[in-house]
């Protein structure tokens, strides 16, 4: 798009012209050599290690979509959500993989390629399980989550079955991130954190007295929020990226990944590019 | 008085033609350039205001009297004054106690201001939404001894509270600071006439000391009232709606960042500039008596010629 | 009460006053007293201690040794098993109130008219009707030629009538006792005699009045009795006719020369 | 004497036992009180920031000094520094402007600050940071005319330049106010003798009236700081690292989010309590030939007395 | 240059100047001249515009009428094709720092020694070598009797020696004009005479000089010629013999006497 400096070649000339989907990229993409993300810290998507090396699905999903794209990834931490949908738009970012649930509105202004449906999990504190451990006692509860994420959307869907049940719908408690509704648990303010599965499951892992979750089946609504990669209209980056999904769901790489994160329930059968809109 | 040196007549007072009343305007090239620039400018920032799609203006228009926008709005105002009041209050006392004669009390004043003019508003919000974690009933009763009364800290400390503590806490540590400024600026005659004519220490204080401290307090607290309103929007830690995250709800909704921003930005300038008015004439009471009129305005004239 | 025994009760007395800042003795033992209807006048130095004497007297600052007494009433300090100790804030309070003060600098409170400064005591803190106290006041403005000032601010005033606002207000509460500590120091030498005069009426009105003042015409001439200090210390203390004719020590007489030659007023130091 | 009356003997001067030199100390009932209240609210505090596991001091411990942390608290000392310092010319720049003689600059400067002062700086650090958004390539060249050079956004605007950007300006629309409420403090006479003595306008405002307006401008100059300090926590937004975000990664990854803040907090107070200390000594320099030493020592012993 | 023909153009010639504040006209027409080595004195009631003339003499204000001359050299304003127009900011800074001002405040920089509060103009504005600048400092400190204050702060002089300290630093720059505006009234009056000693000395010396002033005795015996103004006009302007001795104008008659009853200075108003 912009003008073009012809001595600046890509930063990996060899493994690029060798991965099967290099060509599809746009210029500016392969003029810069690296494919940028934006991403807060947001375990075990993604997770900034003592040494400052970031892990977690984000990172292993990357590895092997680069594989295909033959650019490396580079993930920018940012904390606000404003800051990293305006820096999509103004070419900071290239993508953006929270990931988030995927609306028409959203689909406006950015594509979206849905790699995953969500498990929306509740963790509650290990010694209130007799109380709070089966699904209905939710409903009528106190529910912790950050605001606006998909947590919200899916509690939701969760009271539409809690009134199917004849039961009180959950009260949701919106906060700034998933630290502070743990935390919340804690302190007793909330009876449950609503977070995605794979967080539950990394929050178990690292203390695994203490906390234990219940998880949002199908029938209370869960999977019907398809989470997404998202990238600003017109980068030219949604077809190859979609092209690349495409592959590692062939390869396997999907699944591996997936079930490694022990969070192969919210797998899909195949990515879609912007399934809201283009219907 | 021509003819008395061969020298040219310097001596110009038959010209009465030369009159300052008569004079042309210079034009100062440098004004000329800054004007022009300054107009361009602001011409370019209006163009580019208005000609600019991506601030979106029908979005703007559409949302600024939403009525979430609204009572986030109306959120943020009321924690201010709230926080505000209660700050003043407490920011007094500590202002007071760092100057007073018994010892304990002073260091406890200024330990209490140090600390809580050090700990982000952030934290403290974390702090106090989340005391149950680390104090799961309060208690009042004998300290080391039996309790009396005892509540869960939760049932105390919704969101409200703890927002209106920490803010609070946090202005009265900024407040206290402004405070004793004020209150060193009045000449100690008046605390000595004061006490004098036998007026209690509350009598003098409050209303000798203080009404004259408020010359010095107000053009600062003006500041901090701004700074709080803009502070507020760190509530939406702790499960509050201020205006800013009632915009951001809306924007995490729709992604239209840059508009909804901006309706945050003009809701925030009309307040500020509300503000400004107010205090100038918050300011004007207090200097009544402080100074003779004219010689006031004398001052701020000549600065204002000078500068 | 104390109407019977002026005679032999002074109203205030001073025993052994001792008074430090740090290292620095202010007031070194210092002993006099005034009498009913007496008018004391304090000379000294630059430094003596003579501020620090009347603000003692007036609790403005506390003493290290020595005691006070207001009309026989022990002052600051209250006989406690067998010694005693310093009185409560509010007690201290009461005490103040039975003395007027009226300071170099005025310190008339700028923020409220002439009419409050001069009421705000009696109502507030004597409990005076209001509107008694108000028409005391006008009375007192009178007195002092100020009747058209009463609702004017203390800055709109020139120093010599801010000086006079000051004795008014100080003399609204019907003070025991008078302290005057240089009251005409800070004022421009046109403005001096006004307040000289004011200050002579009252004495002649039978005020007890200790007059801290470089002024030596108004020592002789108003003051029944002179106190001479230095370091601290009072080195004579006579009837003032004595004092100027026959001053014994030899610190007085250069004192008396030296202040004599120069203008009667200090420098602005 | 005891023979001239019937009445009890009043004058006591023959009493020379009564001396306040002997008195005791008098028990004031209330501040025993509030004494023993204060040192147990300061023991329990004590025994509460002790005891209670949940502050899990070794892990505070064990991050005090962590790498991350000490380079977030560089970072977060550095952005204070640069935007304050920016901040300190840029503000003094606009008090001057805000009280120049000519019309166009004047209000350009005022309507600058009450923009800045309105806006909050998480607004403008995200406006800064993705300029690009609103503005592709920044052009200089003639308005309305052809450009000369231009450049891509992004290439101009990092993260620490959209940091630096937005944070100074807002600091300097604070220091704007502060400065001039400085400014205007210093008698005129002074400007009067700077220009009839033929100083330049510049000589006069850095030599004669910044000098003399600093004893106003430093006190709220310090409370600005601690603000800002604590505000450079919002550049976490814009992908910077500063002390409370690297405390947040910390925590993000071990779920040890009590310990983390604390860990922030401590390094906070650290902060702000040295700066406190600076800004006294600073106060003090600049308070050379304003007063008489001894007189300035006696207002504040006074005060301390009375009050 | 001027030396020639300084019995032909007056060092300063003020013509028919014109000041106004918002409605209130300060200076209404004002006319006079002062030749070199002339004394004037400015004398009038407050508010008649004497404050005003010298500072618009100075150019810390503007005019809105009339001109003003120094050594024949319009002031604040340059001719312009067929008219005048004001001058740039530089070339009237050129003109002020050929003139000397001394303040009624003094206006010393209170952050600056006493010598350096003397040598910054010399140095910084006139370009006089520092030690040069330093040695003169001193040489005019030593003429003023403050030779001892060099390393001083203001604040810690008396008011006395404070003016004499603006006076040595407004004579440090050789100006061909010094004005003075009331400087003495400010001064407690023991002070009064030696600044009044060291402008005389500076009169003897030669310098020319416009003095606004209250101090009758001053006037008569050591300004040249007074100017008496009333209402922002020049009512009288004589030798100072004819001033004192034989008044033209009752206005100018009813302040003498009336200047004379009271003491010679003003109520610090
Ligand atoms: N608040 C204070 N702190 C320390 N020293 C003080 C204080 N007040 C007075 N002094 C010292 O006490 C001594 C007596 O001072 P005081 O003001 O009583 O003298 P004075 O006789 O009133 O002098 P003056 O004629 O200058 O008013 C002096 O040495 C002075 O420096
Ligand atoms: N800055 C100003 N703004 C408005 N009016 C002014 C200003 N300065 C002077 N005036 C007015 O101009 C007139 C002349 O004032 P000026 O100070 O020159 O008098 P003066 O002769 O110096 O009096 P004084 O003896 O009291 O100093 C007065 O009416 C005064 O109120
Ligand atoms: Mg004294
Ligand atoms: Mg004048």
């Amino acid at each position: 798009s912009s003008s073009s400096t012809p001595d600046s070649e890509p930063a990996e000339t060899d493994a690029a012209t060798e991965a099967p989907l290099y060509d599809q990229l746009p210029d500016a993409i392969k003029e810069a050599g690296v494919i940028k993300i934006a991403g807060d810290t947001h375990p075990p998507y993604r997770t900034i290690e003592e040494g400052g090396e970031i892990t977690g699905i984000d990172p292993d999903l990357q590895a092997a979509l680069s594989e295909q794209l033959g650019v490396p990834f580079e993930i920018i931490t940012s904390s606000g959500l404003d800051a990293m949908l305006t820096g999509m738009l103004s070419g900071r970012f290239d993508a953006f993989n929270g990931p988030v649930r995927t609306t028409p509105e959203r689909e406006a202004d950015f594509d979206a390629v849905v790699w995953m449906t969500t498990r929306t999990s509740y963790v509650y504190l290990a010694e209130r399980a007799d109380e709070l451990g089966d699904p209905e006692a939710l409903c009528g509860a106190r529910v912790a989550g950050v605001t606006g994420s998909v947590t919200e959307s899916q509690l939701a869907r969760y009271n539409e079955w809690c009134a199917a049940e004849g039961l009180d719908p959950a009260e949701f408690i919106g906060l700034e991130d998933s630290n502070a509704t743990f935390l919340a648990v804690n302190s007793d303010r909330a009876d449950y954190a609503g977070t995605t599965q794979s967080a539950a499951i990394d929050l178990q892992a690292s203390d695994p007295d203490t906390y234990e979750f219940i998880i949002q089946s199908d029938e209370q609504g869960a999977g019907v929020d398809q989470l997404a990669m998202f990238m600003p209209k017109g980068n030219g980056l949604a077809e190859p990226m979609l092209a690349a999904f495409e592959a590692i769901f062939e390869n396997g790489e999907y699944e591996r990944i997936m079930t490694e994160w022990g969070i192969e329930d919210a797998a899909v059968d195949a990515p879609t590019l912007n399934p809201m809109t283009s219907e | 008085m021509t003819d008395l040196t061969t020298q040219p007549v310097r001596n110009p007072s038959a010209d009465r033609s030369i009159d300052a009343a008569r004079a042309r305007r210079r034009i100062h090239p440098w004004r000329v350039v800054v004007g022009i620039l300054l107009a361009l400018v602001t011409v370019q920032i209006a163009v580019f205001l208005v000609t600019n799609e991506r601030f979106d203006w029908p979005v703007v228009g559409e949302y600024l009297f939403n009525p979430s926008v609204l009572m986030g709005l109306g959120m943020s105002i009321m924690l201010t004054i709230v926080g505000m009041v209660l700050g003043s209050l407490l920011g007094t006392a500590l202002a007071a106690g760092q100057l007073a004669e018994f010892a304990p009390l002073r260091w406890a004043c200024i330990v209490f201001v140090g600390v809580f003019r050090g700990v982000p508003p952030l934290v403290q919000l974390i702090f106090w939404y989340n005391l149950a974690y680390l104090l799961p009933r309060l208690a009042v009763g004998v300290p080391f001894g039996p309790e009396l009364f005892s509540w869960p800290t939760n049932d105390l400390i919704t969101p409200l509270t703890a927002a209106i503590i920490g803010l609070s806490l946090h202005e009265a540590a900024y407040m206290a600071e402004i405070i004793r400024a004020g209150i060193l600026s009045v000449d100690s005659g008046q605390r000595d006439a004061a006490a004098a004519m036998g007026f209690s220490r509350w009598h003098s204080f409050t209303r000798v000391v203080l009404p004259q401290a408020m010359r010095v307090i107000i053009p600062p607290t003006g500041s901090q009232v701004i700074a709080l309103l803009k502070g507020t929007s760190l509530v939406s830690v702790i499960a509050m709606g201020d205006l800013l995250h009632s915009v951001q709800v809306i924007y995490n909704r729709t992604y239209e960042v840059v508009p909804m921003l901006l309706v945050a930005v003009i809701w925030y300038l009309v307040v500020v500039t509300a503000l400004t008015l107010v205090q100038r004439r918050v300011e004007r009471h207090f200097s009544k008596g402080m100074s003779r009129a004219a010689v006031a305005r004398r001052v701020v004239e000549r600065t204002e010629a000078v500068a | 009460m104390t109407g019977q025994n002026t005679s032999v009760t002074p109203v205030l007395q001073v025993v052994g006053v001792r008074k430090e800042y740090g290292d620095n003795v202010a007031l070194d033992g210092v002993d006099f007293e005034v009498h009913a209807q007496e008018v004391v006048a304090v000379l000294g130095p630059s430094g003596s201690g003579k501020s620090t004497l009347v603000r003692c007297i007036d609790q403005l600052e506390s003493i290290e040794g020595g005691a006070m007494y207001l009309d026989g009433e022990l002052l600051g300090y209250e006989r406690h098993r067998d010694g005693i100790r310093p009185l409560t804030d509010a007690d201290v309070k009461r005490q103040q109130r039975r003395m007027g003060m009226v300071f170099q600098q005025f310190n008339l409170f700028p923020h409220w008219t002439v009419l409050r400064n001069i009421t705000e005591a009696p109502i507030k803190v004597h409990g005076v009707p209001a509107g008694e106290a108000k028409a005391r006041a006008l009375e007192l403005l009178n007195r002092v030629g100020l009747a058209d000032k009463a609702d004017a601010h203390p800055r709109q005033l020139s120093g010599g009538q801010q000086q006079r606002v000051a004795i008014a207000r100080a003399v609204a509460t019907n003070p025991r006792i008078l302290l005057f500590d240089e009251p005409t120091s800070s004022l421009d030498p046109e403005l001096v005699d006004e307040v000289l005069q004011v200050m002579k009426d009252l004495a002649e009105s039978g005020m007890t009045m200790i007059v801290v003042t470089h002024e030596l015409d108004f020592a002789r001439h108003v003051a029944d009795r002179c106190v001479f200090m230095a370091d601290g210390q009072v080195i004579e203390d006579r009837p003032s006719t004595e004092f100027f004719d026959a001053p014994r020590s030899t610190r007085l007489r250069t004192f008396l020369t030296r202040t004599a030659a120069t203008p009667a007023r200090e420098v602005g130091a």
